[in-house]
Order: structure tokens, then C-alpha cells, then sequence
């Protein structure tokens, strides 16, 4: 408890005891998982565990049942809806890469420019030579310089995941939610998502959801085991994946 | 002066006397023959009267000549003025004698001239031959005219049904006597306590005609009576109250089986597949004019069958229609998968074609699609009246679903369907024939439109435009039940039929339907995906 | 040049040139009259037959020679069911194909739609079907009855001849009923029947549940007195009405209905045998005993080679409309609009049940009330044929247009003169 | 700021376009009025009453174009906005009658004097005002709209549910405006306009102002869409379309970029009812039925949805057939109709302007194929270069 209450002093994002059902299944159950700020966590587990539904409770997309959501302590995530979260800041990435396919790379990272939102805001934007120099400056993060003025449709599916991580940052988030970032990736795609991921931890929390034991061991960070709905271990990857009940539930497999 | 008009008062009197029904009672000379012919000069009025004396001959051999007379089949030669029965023969009209229904030849279309009747006449004819049928052998008629008496009750038949009752014998007929002789009494000259005897009989067969009776007759009834008769009223209406609420129950029942039928083909097309199917509707008038062809082809060739015209046309229907949407599927809709605001373009261009094709052989106007006997009139339940058809309405639209629902759950055609709609890649590469699996969903949906088409071709126009009278409620009950549950239409279907009849008392049929509308647009805010929505993840996928 | 703007080109141009070949080829020996009936939609079921009337009529009347010794030549076209578009056609079959005389419309809508365009490029419409009255344009001529010709005395024969004590006004909600609904209700008022004795009941277009209303009629009807069902429903719902009425068993001894809008056309998609006794009233019936009528049923079997088609009241108010119109023209030596504004009144031409009909100067029409009872066989059996009538366009039972007359015979024409005020309103000159 | 907004609008195609509709727009009334009738340049009435109902009509396909085409809202209940708008264009010029009515009552209109209305009922007021009629031309569709997306968009109804739910708007409203106790003239409406500001709705110089106004309207109205699609708004708009919890994961609030697209498009529509109207010469409540807001849709489809010509093509192409082949072939026309939209949707999915801007953009497709070859080339050399380090 005091513990607890410690954590609470200095996390970003904290959950505790969250379950949420749909039609009688337990998509998560008493669910308790902290994030602290510049960490980089990264989370495994097998399907159905509850990985997508954890990020769908933590971005306001469904609402848990019961359970607190706080971020940076006080903030109750439970009452927000998908809007205000993001711009609380709060970005997320989809499991299947999701950006504007009949934009522009650069009109997408121009959309997802931390930037005001409002109806009228956006109505009469004009591009600053500031945002310019950022979008021009996630571009080169992302290697999408020589692509800005294509449309995302025509991007490969490695390009697309990465001009979604590319609007993630665009949007400025304190935490990024990440799902599976390298399925469907080549290897050398994979590596190079590796050292983007890292870089960006740097000035940022992340949470990476991730089946690829290999990624994992590549960024080399604290991983939580998930399954079916709570949390099953913690720890670093050797240690998880040591872990007999991790073998059984998940690796094993 | 004043004793010519004496004379000419007295004169007439005799002639009326001599004309009235008790003078014919007598027996003088009333020959059944001359008042008969006698119809041939009558105007409306007159001939009123001359069906009274016919009626007080007693004569059971009149009761044909009557009943011709009240379906319009009763003729006067001009040559002679003589009055048969004629029966239309080729360009020619066969006439029988009206007493004794003796052949009397044959006499060409002109030369022979309809006598008329109107609605007073026909009222007076069924009083009269209820009055001659009420001692005959034959149970049936015996019910037949009992009923007759009650509806149009006379003074005049009262000794009559008194003799008749006391020799009845089968308990139903007896008791329906009883019941008009009760009705008669009250317009008679009886004492007051006969009468009151009367109104309570009346009060215990209840039901909403007993209370037109006694407020017809609190006009003319002794004053001393109208507590009584106000008491009974009241008595019989607490008693109907109830009765009321069941009726209106039974009608939005009726109404939302209708309404399932209508959208339960649509709920396969646009709740399983997800194609906008606006030709929908067209199915529905394809099915109702299958209908109207196999009826065609029975009155043609083998009218015995009529009353199976129906279920003949079930499959007819079914099949007609089930082509029709195979070829649409193949032909259009296959091209359009995941597209889903397309197929309501094309569909509505499908929709166009079918109706004009429609139009184009059959023409723009109604078309006659007539009811089996089984599906006519009514009968009584307490105090509600149940139609025929309605009833069998409902219990074919709940065999439709109930049928469609093992289709869908056990047949193995069913978890194809459910497969491909549910994940058509995987589906795909586990050796499902997709399209084929599409073709026919879609043929299925299209088939079951169409037999809610013979269904409908009951109730409703059997026209070109049939289709879209039902294509938007079709579309209401689906989205309000939930898409992709064939529960939810159910329950979408009689709720919105029960609560449009609750509504429609209340604030009138018109404004009724605008509220039903306005609140399913209230209800999709707090359930946006209709009443029996998929929850979880699955969904937004 | 964007591919835009060549394509508007080449619709200016397409249209443009179509109008100018119509203009080119017009045969000097033909004289065009346009028919304006919805062929598509949801009016089609009713207007339909009234576009085969009208060919058969044009192609009886070439037989005969033409008029002015001229072909006639009907320009049909199909607005639709849709009321804007009928103002359109209106528009092209004057101004585009130059037609004499347009024979068309059903619903009060299309025929209010196309009234200013009538007015304004001066031609004549023949309106063919019977309306709520209230209305007369210069340009206009309404075969078709007022409600005094249909519905008063319908009321009258049914109060002499069944002795109804009470009323059910029932109708489809829109204009025709409600102003039909309020004329009857202010005559039964001044006949001593009593407020609570009238039932009125309005239900939405093409309304197909009928359980709850009928219910509610044999209810009323169960008060002791003689009840009768004045309708006005509209043509789609009546048929279901019908099944209704029979199925829940009320015959036309007990509550006999009279319609105003129900006619041997939609008496064909129809069992008649539970409602036979229910009535009609119209100005003509397929039955009426005469000469001349025998001889257009079969000239309209023959020409519609169906020998099960019906005749029915509107066809015959376009039989004399036409009839007038060439009759007028005849006169006048020439299809000029004013012209034959100025002859057709006065005009006589026979109608169908073996009378004649005057073109009055108030654009209606005089003719006989029938009142038919529903027959096993889809036919009526005519119970009552009053002497002719003078269509009355202006209802004496409102308060607002009893004071109001129609005359367009020089120096009045007008079509709303006040009597009261000795001025003419706001139309004419 | 502003003028941002505006200059952006005013991209190569949409200048070019509304050159063209302006030029129509002065050129078919100046040959109708000018030219003699015979000469061969000469536009009968007939044709520019014609042509100014297809504009309306465009402008209706552009609104729900903007909402549909570019934020994947299919309302199937736009022909609702046109109505009221053109109801309240009709209500000002059935005010304008005044004394002139059959009865010559000088306060109600002719329907309310033989259906027995004793006074106007509260809404007419105010119609008799101009000024305030034309505002109500947006105000109430605008409201409507608001009213209705602020509800359906706040509980996330979409699809094919809010589809429906707007057909059944339209048609509640259809039923409710069939009433005659609603005050709105029953089925037969507003009609027999006498003048609008004091000139005869009838004279041809009247028609001409009206036609140009259709076309200015329609200007504006595209540049107006054009400067919203080509704003940071337009693509948060087209975001919307393609990937809505994307953009609502961005941070914008999806509720209220799809109200205020929808209130826009629905006084477009409004706009477009009433300068419909006039030109028409009545408005009833056949407007609202839903088949019609059907047709719309399949116009903005046949000329492309998602661009900002497409619609305004689609509705002079399908109306103009409409036109021709009633007239000619009035018995078989519902044939080519229904065959068209079939063909549209099979053939054309893009509708006719799409497949054509699809055709330069496979063009360009192909090129930028060419280089993102050689791009992830790049992306893989850098990538291995990275790993190798």
C-alpha cells in the first residue's frame, strides 16, 4: 500500500484495478500497471490477453467498468473521451497502420501538428515557416523526406507505420501508445523501428505492445506480461521470460 | 268538398288495407306470383312494402326469389312485365320461374331489365328471409337466419322466433334466438316488464353491438326504462374496456407482423450481407404478383384449387423472386462488395428497372389478388374481433422467421453464410465457394421478400408501387432492431407495431407515425447500433 | 478549355439544337395538343389511362377527318409523378412544342404547379379529375366535379335513402378531403345533424394499416343511429381499406360507405363481393344505359385490345373536354388560346350517360350525379341520377367564398368576383 | 487569415469552373432577353428555367457532396434542408400576394381562408420582411442540422445507421408538412407567387435576375467549399472520411468538425430551395420525400463525389437527361435511368470527374511508383547502414 502510494507520487500513467467485460467476457480483469515518465515499457502477451483493450480504456475508446485511470496523478482519464486524451497528451499507434491514405506524407504530419484543434482554428491555418521546419524535421526522423508530397496510399507498409509513429510525435505526447509496430516489418525495418522507438523514448514515455520476443530483446527494457486481463509478470525480458507461469501462458505456445 | 276527401282518406285506407300484411296474412288472395311481378313497376319504397307481404306468406318456396333479388338477380321481361330469376348465359340470360323454380327459357340481355335494389332493400330482404328460413330443417340456415332476425330486427318476427324457439332444439341456434327475440321485443308493443326482461338478456351477450342495440332502442323505449337501459350500457362497456386494450394489443401485433415481414428478407440482404438493397421493396411486389399470376392461371384452368392458390403460390413466389436476386447478385451486386453505400446506388437503379419492367407487362393499375375463404371474416374472441387473415398473417410471418432462423443456425448452408459474412477471406481458404455463398444468401433474402409479397397481396395493393409503400419501414425496423440480428427484427417489428397502435388512438394515425419516426431517431442516439447491438472490439473492426 | 465547361457546352448546344429541330420540322398540317399525365411514379396507377384516353380520342377525332382540317397530333410526355416537374413540362409542351391545348393533371399539386405557367404563357389546360373546388383560372377548364357535383349529393341520398342519422368523414390528410370534409360538415350542420354526430379522421398517404380506424368506425357506428363512411380516401389506401371493411365484416346494410375517389379502375384490383351495396358517386359509371356509352367501351377495348378494361369518371370528363375543345375551336376557325377562350363557353357536347354537358362560364361544367352501389362484378348499379348540375367553384358552405362568383365571358371575366364587394379580387383584369 | 482562406479556395480548376458558371450565368439571360426570338442564338425561356433549376440543383449535389464526398456522412435526408429552405422562400412570396389572393384577404394566404384560419398562424411572421425571410432560408435548415448532428454525432451514430436515421427525419417531416394543420399549405403547398421585392415573378427580366443569382449563388457556394476542402480543415475533413478514430486520436474533437460541416451543407442546400422556388413557382411537401434525397445522392455519385465539380456535373447531367428522355421517351425513360446508375456504379465508381482526376493521378501514380522503388531502395540502404553501425 505504501508502495503504492509512492508510485502514485511521480507516475504518468497509473491503473489500478480496471476490468472491463463485453457480453460476459472478462477482457480485463482488476488490471494494475504504472508507467513512469521517460520510461519506455514495452508488453507482451498472447491474444485476448487484453492488450488492445488496456490502450482502448487508457485513450478513452471504451470505458472499464470499474477501476481508476490517472494521468500524471490526477488527471481522471475514466471522464475523457478520445479528444481531450490526445490532447492531454496521449498519442497513440494502431495495431494496423492507420494514416490519411488520400493525403500527403507531409498533409498528414501537418494534420497531427500539436496544433489548435478548433473548427475555425484548422479553417483558417496557414502553415508558419516554424511548422514547416518541424514537419521538415519528423520527415527526416521518419525517412520520409524524399516522399513528402506523395499520397500515404502509395507508401509501403514499413512507411506507413512510420509516418503513423512520424504524426505521433508531430502530436507531442508526454506517453505514446504503441501497437505492434513492426508486424508485418522486414528485419531491417524492424532494427531501424528499434532505434527510432529509442530515440524517441528519450524525450517521451512509450509503451510498446509487441509480439516480437526479438524486438523486444532489442530495445531492452522493462516488459509486463499480460494474460487474460491482468498482469501476469514484470520485469526485464530475461527475467519474464524465465518466469514459469510467462512459459506456460505464452512462450511456451 | 269535405266528403270527397273523406271518401278519397277512406278509399285509400282500403287499399292499403287490402295491400297491408295482415290483410295478406289472411290468406285472401296474396298470391305470391302477382306481388312478385309486381316488383317490376315498385320503386324503392314500394318495393319495401312488397317484401313485407311476401314475407308474411310465410311461403318458404320465396326464399330463392329473395336472395336473387338481394345479389341483383331478379329480372322483369318488357314484353310482359312478368318477374324471373335470370342467371347470365353467354350473351343471354336464363331465367327461372321465382316461386316455383321452374325453368322459363331463356330471353336475350335486352330484352329483359334488371330490377333495382339498394342497401334499405337488401336490409329489409335479410329481416324477411330470416323470418321464413328461422323453422327451416337445416341447422346452418336456421344460425344464418337467427342472425339475420338480430340484425335487423322487426316487431313483426317476434311470434315467429317465439314459435321457433320453443321448437329448437340445437342450444347455439337457440341461444341466438333468444338473443333477437330479446333485440325484436324491445321495438314491439310489449308490457314493460317483458322489456326489461329483454334488456337484461341483451346485457349478458355484452359485446359492442348490445350496446347499439340498447341505445338505438333508448329512443323509442319507455321513460320508466331508461335506468335500466343506461345501467346495462354502462355494465357492458367496464366489461369491453379490457377487451379494448387486448384488441389494440392484437392490432399492433397484426401491424408489426406485417412489418417483420416486409424487413425479414431485408434483414438477411442488409443486415447479414450489408448491401443497401433498395430493390428490396421489389422483391416484395414481385412475390404479390406471382401471386396474382398463379391466381390467374387456377381461375383459368382449374378453379377447384383457389382456396390452395396460396400455398401454390408460396413457392412459386420463392423461386421467382430467388432467380431474380441470384441474377441481380451475379450481374451487379458481386462487384460491389465492400462498397457498401454503392449497392444502394445500384439497387435503387435495380429497383427503377423492376418496377418499370413491372409496369410494362402487367400496367400501371391494380391488379386483383383475391382472398382464399380461409382467409375471409372474422371471428370473436370475448370482446375483440379476430380477422381471418391477420391471423393467419401472423402465424406465417412467425413461421417465416422461425424457419429462416434454424436456416441460419443449424443448416450447413447457414454456418457458410454466417462464415463468409463473418471473415470472407477466411472463409475463402477453407474451401467455402464464397461467391456462390453470396449468390445464394442474397437469392434467400430476395426468396423470403417474395413470399411476404403473397402474404401482403392480402392486405394490401397489388400494384407497381407496392414495393415502396414498405421499403423505408423495412429499412426502420432493421436499423431499429440492430443490424445483422434477426432477433432484433423481430422485436423491432412488433414493438414499433404495438407502439404505432398505441400511438394512433391517441394522437390520430398521421401524427402517430410521425412520432414512431421521430422516436427511433431519439432511440438510435441512445443505442447507435439499434436494440440488439454486437458489442466489444469485434464490432469496430 | 477544362473538360467542364466543354461538356456544359455541349449541353447548351444539345438542347438548344434540339429545340430548334422540333421548331424546324413542325408540320404546318398538324395541330398539337400536349397530355400531361404522370406515366412513372406513384400517380402512374390512376394517370395512365387517361393518356390511352387521350391518344384514342386524338386518333377517333384523325378518323373523322382532324379539326380545321388538320391532323391532330398528341405530344405525351412523363413528369413523373413529381409536381415541379410537371410546371417544366408544362413550360416545354407550350413553349417548346407549341401545343394547342394541354388535356392533363390529377392531383390538385400538379395542377397548382402548373397553373402560373399556364397563365403566364396563355394556354389552355383540360383537368380532367374532380378536385376540392375553390379555384378558376382563365386557363383553365375543370371537367372533372366540384364538390357539388359529387359529394352533396351523395350525402342527400344517403340521408332520403338510408336515413343516416350519423357521419364518418373519413380522408386521406390532404387538401381535397379537408376541403371537401369541411363543406360536408358545414351542409350536414345546416340539415340539423348535430356536432357529435359527425367523426372525422384524417390518415397519411397511401396508409395500408387500416385495423384500428375501421375498429373505430364500427364503434361510432354502434350508437343506435344509422351511420354511413363518407370517404375520401385516396386512391393506393382504399384498397386495403376495403379488405379491411370486409374482413372485419361490415356490410353496406349495417355502415354503407360512399366514396368519392373509388371508380371502376380501382374497383379492378379488387374482391368486390364483401362490398357489394358500398357506393360511389360520380357523373358517370361503365354501366350507365346508353348508346353512346356502349359505343366508347368498345372503341376503348378495341383500342387498348384488352377487353377487360374498365371505363371510369375521369376518362369521360376527358372525353368532353377534348370534345369541347375541338368543338370550340371548331367554331372559332382557329386554335388561337383567346380565341377559343371566347367560343368554348356555351359550348354543348354529349357525355357518356346519354346528356349533354355545357362548358358554363365559370370553366366547369354541367353534369349529372349518379350515385352506384358496388356490384359482385367490379361494376356499379346506379341507384340515383340527379338532373345536371352546375360544377359550384366556389363552395356556398364557407364563409370565405360564398360570396365569391366566377365568370370569364366579357366585361366581367373575372374568376373571383365578390358579389358582396361588386369588385374582383386579386386575379383578372 | 481570412484571405488565406479564401485565396487557398481559389486553386486552377475551381477559377476556371466558376468562370464558367458565372459566364453561363450572364450569358443564358442576356441571349434570352436580348436576341430576337428567331435568331439562332436565341435561349427560349423555357431553356433558362430549365437550366436554372439544374443549377439549384447543383448547388444541392455540391452541399451534400461536402458532406458525403469529403466527410463520409451519406445523408439520405438533404432534400429535407432544400424543402425548408425553399418553404421559406416560399412563405416571403406567398406574403408578397397580399390582397391579391382569390379571397383578397390582405393578411392570410388563400389555403389559410378556405381551411378556416381565423389569424396567421405565429411562425408566418415576419415572412413579409425580406431581409428576414432570406435569413431564415439558412437559419432554419441550419438549426435542423445543428439540432440533429449535435445529437447523432455526440452518440457517434454513423454509417449506415445515421443514413438512416436522416431518411427518417425527411420523412417524418414529409408526413408532418403533408398535414394541413401544420399552417404549410397542406400537399399542395405555397404556390401561385404573384412578385418577389416588387417584380413579377413571371417577367422574363425577373427570371434572368433569378437565373444569375442561381449561378452566383452556386459560385459562391463552390469557392465557399472549395476554400473549406483546401483548408487544414478540409483535410481534417477527408481524415474523417478515411480513418475517423485516427483523427479522433489526434486530438480533434469529431463531433464538432462533422456539425459544422453538416449545419454548412445544410444551409448550402437551404440557399439552393430557395432560389429553386421561385423559378419552379412552387414548393410542397412532395420535396421531402425520401426518393428524392436518393436522386441527390446519385447525382453527387454519377459526377463524382469528393471533388467539388463531380456533383455539380452529375446534377446538370442526370436532371438534363431526366429532361430529355421524360419528353422522348416517356414510357422507357425509368429503363435508361435505372441503367444508368448501375452502369455509373459498376463502371464509373469514381462517378465521371473522379475517373477522369483518377486517370492524371494513376498517371502521376506511376511516376511516384518509379520513385518510391527507388525511396525504399534509400530507406533500406540508410536502415542497413544504421544496423551495421
Amino acid at each position: 500500500m505504501n508502495m503504492i502510494s509512492e508510485t502514485r507520487q511521480k507516475s504518468l500513467l497509473y491503473l489500478e484495478n480496471v476490468s472491463v467485460s463485453f457480453d460476459g467476457f472478462k477482457a480485463l480483469n482488476s488490471l494494475s500497471f504504472v508507467v513512469e515518465p521517460g520510461e519506455l515499457r514495452a508488453i507482451i502477451g498472447p491474444n485476448g490477453a487484453g492488450k488492445t483493450t488496456m490502450m482502448d480504456i487508457i485513450t478513452g475508446k471504451t470505458r472499464p467498468d470499474t477501476g481508476t485511470v490517472l494521468f500524471e496523478d490526477t488527471i481522471d482519464l475514466t471522464k475523457k473521451d478520445e479528444a481531450d486524451i490526445a490532447q492531454l497528451g496521449i498519442g497513440r499507434k494502431f495495431q494496423k497502420p492507420t494514416v490519411f491514405e488520400s493525403h500527403t506524407v507531409w498533409d498528414n504530419l501537418e494534420l497531427a501538428l500539436n496544433r489548435s484543434r478548433g473548427v475555425f482554428a484548422t479553417l483558417f491555418y496557414t502553415l508558419s515557416p516554424e511548422d514547416k521546419a518541424r514537419i521538415g524535421e519528423i520527415l527526416e526522423t521518419i525517412r520520409l523526406t524524399h516522399r513528402s508530397q506523395e499520397y500515404a496510399a502509395n507508401l509501403s507498409h514499413g512507411q506507413k507505420q512510420w509516418l503513423e509513429i512520424g504524426m505521433l510525435l508531430a502530436q507531442e505526447p508526454k506517453l505514446l501508445l504503441v501497437d505492434e509496430p513492426v508486424a508485418g516489418m522486414t528485419d531491417a525495418e524492424t532494427a531501424e523501428t528499434a532505434v527510432l522507438l529509442k530515440e524517441i523514448a528519450k524525450t517521451r514515455s512509450v509503451v510498446v505492445v509487441e509480439h516480437d520476443m526479438g524486438f523486444i530483446r532489442e530495445l531492452g527494457v522493462k516488459v509486463t506480461c499480460l494474460a487474460e486481463g491482468s498482469v501476469l509478470a514484470e520485469g526485464s525480458i530475461d527475467f519474464v521470460s524465465n518466469d514459469p507461469k510467462v512459459i506456460e501462458n505464452y512462450l511456451g505456445r | 268538398m269535405k266528403i270527397k276527401f273523406f271518401l278519397r282518406v277512406f278509399f285509400l285506407c282500403v287499399v292499403s288495407a287490402l295491400a297491408s300484411p295482415s290483410y295478406a296474412q289472411s290468406g285472401a288472395g296474396a298470391d305470391p306470383r302477382s306481388l312478385i311481378d309486381a316488383l317490376s313497376k315498385a320503386d324503392f319504397g314500394e318495393a319495401e312494402k312488397l317484401i313485407g307481404q311476401l314475407a308474411a306468406t310465410g311461403d318458404a318456396r320465396l326464399v330463392p326469389a329473395l336472395n336473387a333479388f338481394s345479389e341483383g338477380d331478379l329480372y322483369f321481361r318488357k314484353s310482359d312485365n312478368l318477374v324471373f330469376i335470370g342467371k347470365v348465359s353467354g350473351s343471354s340470360y336464363e331465367l327461372t320461374d321465382p316461386v316455383t323454380g321452374a325453368s322459363a327459357g331463356q330471353a336475350a340481355k335486352n330484352a329483359v331489365t334488371k330490377i333495382k335494389i339498394n342497401n334499405s332493400l337488401r336490409r329489409v330482404i335479410r329481416s324477411a328471409m330470416g323470418g321464413l328460413t328461422l323453422m327451416s330443417p337445416d341447422r346452418g340456415i336456421r344460425l344464418q337466419a337467427a342472425d339475420a332476425v338480430l340484425r335487423s330486427p322487426s316487431a313483426e318476427n317476434l311470434e315467429l322466433l317465439e314459435t321457433a324457439i320453443s321448437k329448437e332444439t340445437d342450444g347455439e341456434v337457440k341461444a341466438r334466438m333468444v338473443e333477437a327475440r330479446a333485440v325484436s321485443l324491445l321495438s314491439s308493443d310489449r308490457s314493460i316488464d317483458e322489456k326489461r326482461a329483454a334488456i337484461a338478456t341483451i346485457k349478458n351477450y355484452g359485446g359492442r353491438n348490445a350496446i347499439g342495440i340498447l341505445m338505438g332502442a333508448s329512443a323509442s323505449l319507455d321513460p320508466s326504462l331508461k335506468a335500466d337501459v343506461d345501467a346495462a350500457i354502462a355494465s357492458i362497456e367496464s366489461g369491453q374496456r379490457l377487451w379494448d386494450i387486448g384488441q389494440n394489443v392484437w392490432y399492433g401485433v397484426s401491424l408489426g407482423s406485417v412489418l417483420l415481414l416486409a424487413a425479414i428478407g431485408l434483414a438477411i440482404t442488409f443486415g447479414v450481407m450489408g448491401i443497401i438493397n433498395m430493390a428490396h421493396g421489389e422483391m416484395v411486389m414481385l412475390g404479390a404478383y406471382s401471386t396474382f399470376v398463379v391466381q390467374q392461371v387456377i381461375r383459368d384452368s382449374a378453379p377447384g384449387l383457389f382456396d390452395w392458390s396460396l400455398a401454390i403460390a408460396l413457392p412459386v413466389a420463392f423461386l421467382v423472386t430467388g432467380a431474380v436476386g441470384l441474377v441481380i447478385e451475379r450481374g451487379v451486386i458481386r462487384f460491389l462488395y465492400g462498397r457498401p453505400l454503392e449497392t444502394l446506388l445500384a439497387t435503387w437503379g435495380v429497383s427503377l428497372i423492376l418496377q418499370q419492367t413491372i409496369r410494362s407487362i402487367f400496367g400501371p393499375t391494380n391488379q386483383e389478388v383475391g382472398n382464399p375463404s380461409w382467409m375471409s371474416g372474422s371471428f370473436p374472441v370475448g370482446g375483440m374481433t379476430i380477422t381471418w387473415n391477420r391471423m393467419w398473417i401472423i402465424a406465417f410471418s412467425l413461421s417465416i422467421f422461425v424457419a429462416l432462423l434454424v436456416v441460419m443456425k443449424k443448416s450447413s448452408f447457414g454456418l457458410n453464410m454466417r462464415a463468409v459474412t463473418q471473415n470472407r477471406r477466411m472463409a475463402s481458404s477453407m474451401g467455402i465457394k464464397t461467391p456462390w455463398v453470396d449468390a445464394f444468401t442474397f437469392a434467400l433474402g430476395s426468396g423470403i421478400a417474395g413470399i411476404a409479397g403473397v402474404a401482403l397481396s392480402q392486405i394490401d395493393n397489388v400494384s407497381p408501387n407496392l414495393g415502396q409503400s414498405y421499403i423505408i419501414d423495412s429499412f426502420m425496423v432493421v436499423v431499429f432492431g440492430g443490424v445483422g440480428n434477426l432477433w432484433g427484427t423481430l422485436v423491432g417489428a412488433l414493438s414499433l407495431g404495438v407502439l404505432n397502435k398505441f400511438l394512433e388512438p391517441s394522437v390520430g394515425a398521421v401524427l402517430g407515425k410521425i412520432l414512431v419516426l421521430v422516436l427511433i431517431i431519439l432511440f438510435i442516439q441512445k443505442r447507435p447500433r439499434g436494440l440488439f447491438a454486437l458489442k466489444g472490439r469485434a464490432v469496430e473492426a | 478549355m477544362t473538360f467542364k465547361s466543354k461538356l456544359g457546352g455541349a449541353l447548351i448546344a444539345a438542347v438548344m439544337s434540339t429545340t430548334a429541330l422540333q421548331g424546324a420540322f413542325a408540320a404546318d398540317d398538324t395541330i398539337k395538343i400536349g397530355v400531361l399525365h404522370s406515366l412513372s411514379g406513384t400517380m402512374a396507377i390512376s394517370e395512365t389511362t387517361l393518356k390511352d384516353v387521350m391518344l384514342m380520342l386524338v386518333e377517333e377525332q384523325n378518323k373523322k377527318g382532324g379539326v380545321l382540317g388538320k391532323k391532330l397530333e398528341a405530344v405525351v410526355v412523363d413528369p413523373a409523378s413529381d409536381w415541379p416537374l410537371f410546371a417544366e413540362k408544362a413550360r416545354q409542351l407550350i413553349s417548346k412544342d407549341k401545343v394547342a391545348a394541354v388535356f392533363g393533371c390529377w392531383t390538385s399539386s400538379s395542377r397548382k404547379s402548373v397553373l402560373p405557367v399556364f397563365e403566364e404563357l396563355n394556354s389552355i389546360l383540360f383537368y380532367p379529375v374532380q378536385y376540392e373546388g375553390e379555384e378558376s383560372s382563365r386557363n383553365i377548364f375543370y371537367t372533372g366535379a366540384a364538390p357539388n357535383q359529387q359529394a352533396i349529393p351523395a350525402v342527400d341520398y344517403l340521408a332520403k335513402e338510408e336515413g343516416v342519422k350519423r357521419w364518418v368523414l373519413a380522408g386521406t390528410d390532404y387538401v381535397y378531403p379537408q376541403t371537401t370534409n369541411k363543406i360536408l360538415k358545414a351542409y350536414l350542420m345546416s340539415k340539423g345533424v348535430a356536432e357529435s354526430d359527425i367523426m372525422v379522421n384524417y390518415t397519411p398517404f397511401g396508409h395500408s394499416d387500416w385495423q384500428t380506424i375501421v375498429s373505430d368506425i364500427k364503434k361510432f357506428g354502434s350508437a343506435g343511429k344509422k351511420t354511413a363512411v363518407v370517404s375520401t380516401i385516396n386512391g393506393d389506401a382504399n384498397v386495403p381499406f376495403y379488405k379491411e371493411l370486409g374482413n372485419q365484416g361490415i356490410k353496406a346494410e349495417d355502415i354503407p360507405v360512399v366514396a368519392f375517389s373509388v371508380g371502376e379502375e380501382e374497383l379492378a384490383g379488387l374482391d368486390t363481393k364483401p362490398l357489394v351495396g358500398h357506393l360511389a358517386a360520380w357523373n358517370y359509371f361503365q354501366s350507365v344505359d346508353a348508346d353512346v356509352n356502349a359505343e366508347f367501351i368498345k372503341e376503348w377495348k378495341a383500342f387498348t385490345k384488352n377487353d377487360k378494361r374498365v371505363t371510369n369518371d375521369p376518362m369521360e370528363a376527358a372525353y368532353i373536354g377534348f370534345n369541347a375543345w375541338v368543338k370550340a375551336v371548331e367554331a372559332a376557325g382557329t386554335t388561337n388560346t383567346d380565341a377559343v377562350l371566347d367560343s368554348i363557353i356555351g359550348v354543348s357536347v354529349p357525355n357518356l350517360s346519354g346528356g349533354t354537358s355545357t362548358v358554363m362560364p365559370n370553366h366547369h361544367i354541367t353534369k349529372p350525379v349518379l350515385i352506384g352501389e358496388i356490384q359482385a362484378d367490379g361494376q356499379f348499379d346506379i341507384v340515383q341520377e340527379t338532373a345536371p348540375v352546375v360544377g359550384d367553384e366556389w363552395s356556398d358552405y364557407l364563409p370565405d367564398s360564398k360570396n365569391l362568383i366566377s365568370d370569364w365571358r366579357k366585361p366581367m371575366s373575372c374568376g373571383n368576383f365578390n358579389v358582396a364587394s361588386g369588385k374582383c379580387g386579386g386575379k383578372g383584369s | 487569415m481570412i484571405s488565406g482562406f479564401v485565396f487557398r479556395a481559389l486553386e486552377g480548376r475551381i477559377v476556371t469552373a466558376v468562370g464558367i458558371i458565372l459566364a453561363i450565368g450572364i450569358l443564358v439571360p442576356a441571349l434570352n432577353l436580348l436576341t430576337p426570338a428567331d435568331s439562332a442564338l436565341h435561349i427560349p425561356t423555357y431553356v433558362m428555367s430549365l437550366f436554372g433549376k439544374y443549377l439549384c440543383y447543383a448547388l444541392l449535389a455540391l452541399a451534400l457532396d461536402l458532406v458525403w464526398g469529403y466527410c463520409g456522412i451519406l445523408s439520405l435526408g438533404h432534400g429535407a434542408f432544400f424543402a425548408l429552405g425553399g418553404y421559406a422562400m416560399g412563405m416571403y412570396l406567398m406574403r408578397q400576394i397580399g390582397p391579391r389572393g382569390v379571397y383578397g384577404n390582405p393578411i392570410l394566404p388563400d389555403f389559410m381562408v378556405f381551411l378556416n384560419y381565423k389569424e396567421l398562424p405565429w411562425f408566418w411572421h415576419g415572412f413579409d420582411w425580406f431581409i428576414f425571410a432570406m435569413a431564415m432560408v439558412i437559419v432554419v435548415p441550419g438549426l435542423l442540422a445543428f439540432i440533429f448532428g449535435w445529437f447523432a454525432f455526440r452518440s457517434r451514430v454513423n454509417g449506415v445507421y445515421l443514413s438512416i436515421i436522416t431518411q427518417a427525419m425527411t420523412y417524418a417531416l414529409l408526413l408532418a408538412f403533408f398535414r394541413n394543420d401544420m399552417g404549410f399549405g397542406g400537399n399542395n403547398g405555397l404556390t401561385d407567387f404573384k412578385d418577389i421585392l416588387g417584380f413579377s415573378v413571371q417577367a422574363d427580366g425577373t427570371r434572368a435576375v433569378l437565373f444569375f443569382m442561381s449561378a452566383l449563388m452556386l459560385s459562391l457556394c463552390l469557392i465557399l467549399a472549395s476554400a473549406i476542402v483546401r483548408s487544414k480543415f478540409g483535410k481534417v475533413l477527408v481524415g474523417v472520411r478515411d480513418a475517423e478514430s485516427r483523427v479522433r486520436f489526434l486530438g480533434f474533437r469529431v463531433e464538432n468538425i462533422k456539425l459544422f460541416t453538416f449545419v454548412v451543407s445544410a444551409m448550402m442546400a437551404g440557399i439552393a430551395g430557395a432560389l429553386f422556388v421561385p423559378q419552379v413557382g412552387i414548393i410542397n411537401p412532395g420535396e421531402f420525400a425520401p426518393a428524392n434525397s436518393i436522386e441527390v445522392v446519385v447525382w453527387t455519385a454519377v459526377g463524382g463525389r469528393g471533388t467539388l465539380i463531380g456533383p455539380i456535373i452529375g446534377a446538370i447531367l442526370v436532371n438534363g437527361g431526366k429532361s430529355f428522355f421524360t419528353g422522348a421517351f416517356p414510357e422507357i425513360w425509368l429503363f435508361a435511368l435505372g441503367g444508368l446508375f448501375i452502369a455509373v456504379t459498376l463502371f464509373l465508381p469514381k462517378g465521371i470527374v473522379g475517373t477522369i482526376q483518377h486517370g492524371f493521378k494513376a498517371r502521376k501514380a506511376l511516376k511516384a511508383a518509379a520513385d518510391a522503388e527507388k525511396g525504399r531502395g534509400d530507406a533500406t540502404t540508410v536502415a542497413q547502414a544504421q544496423a551495421a553501425e
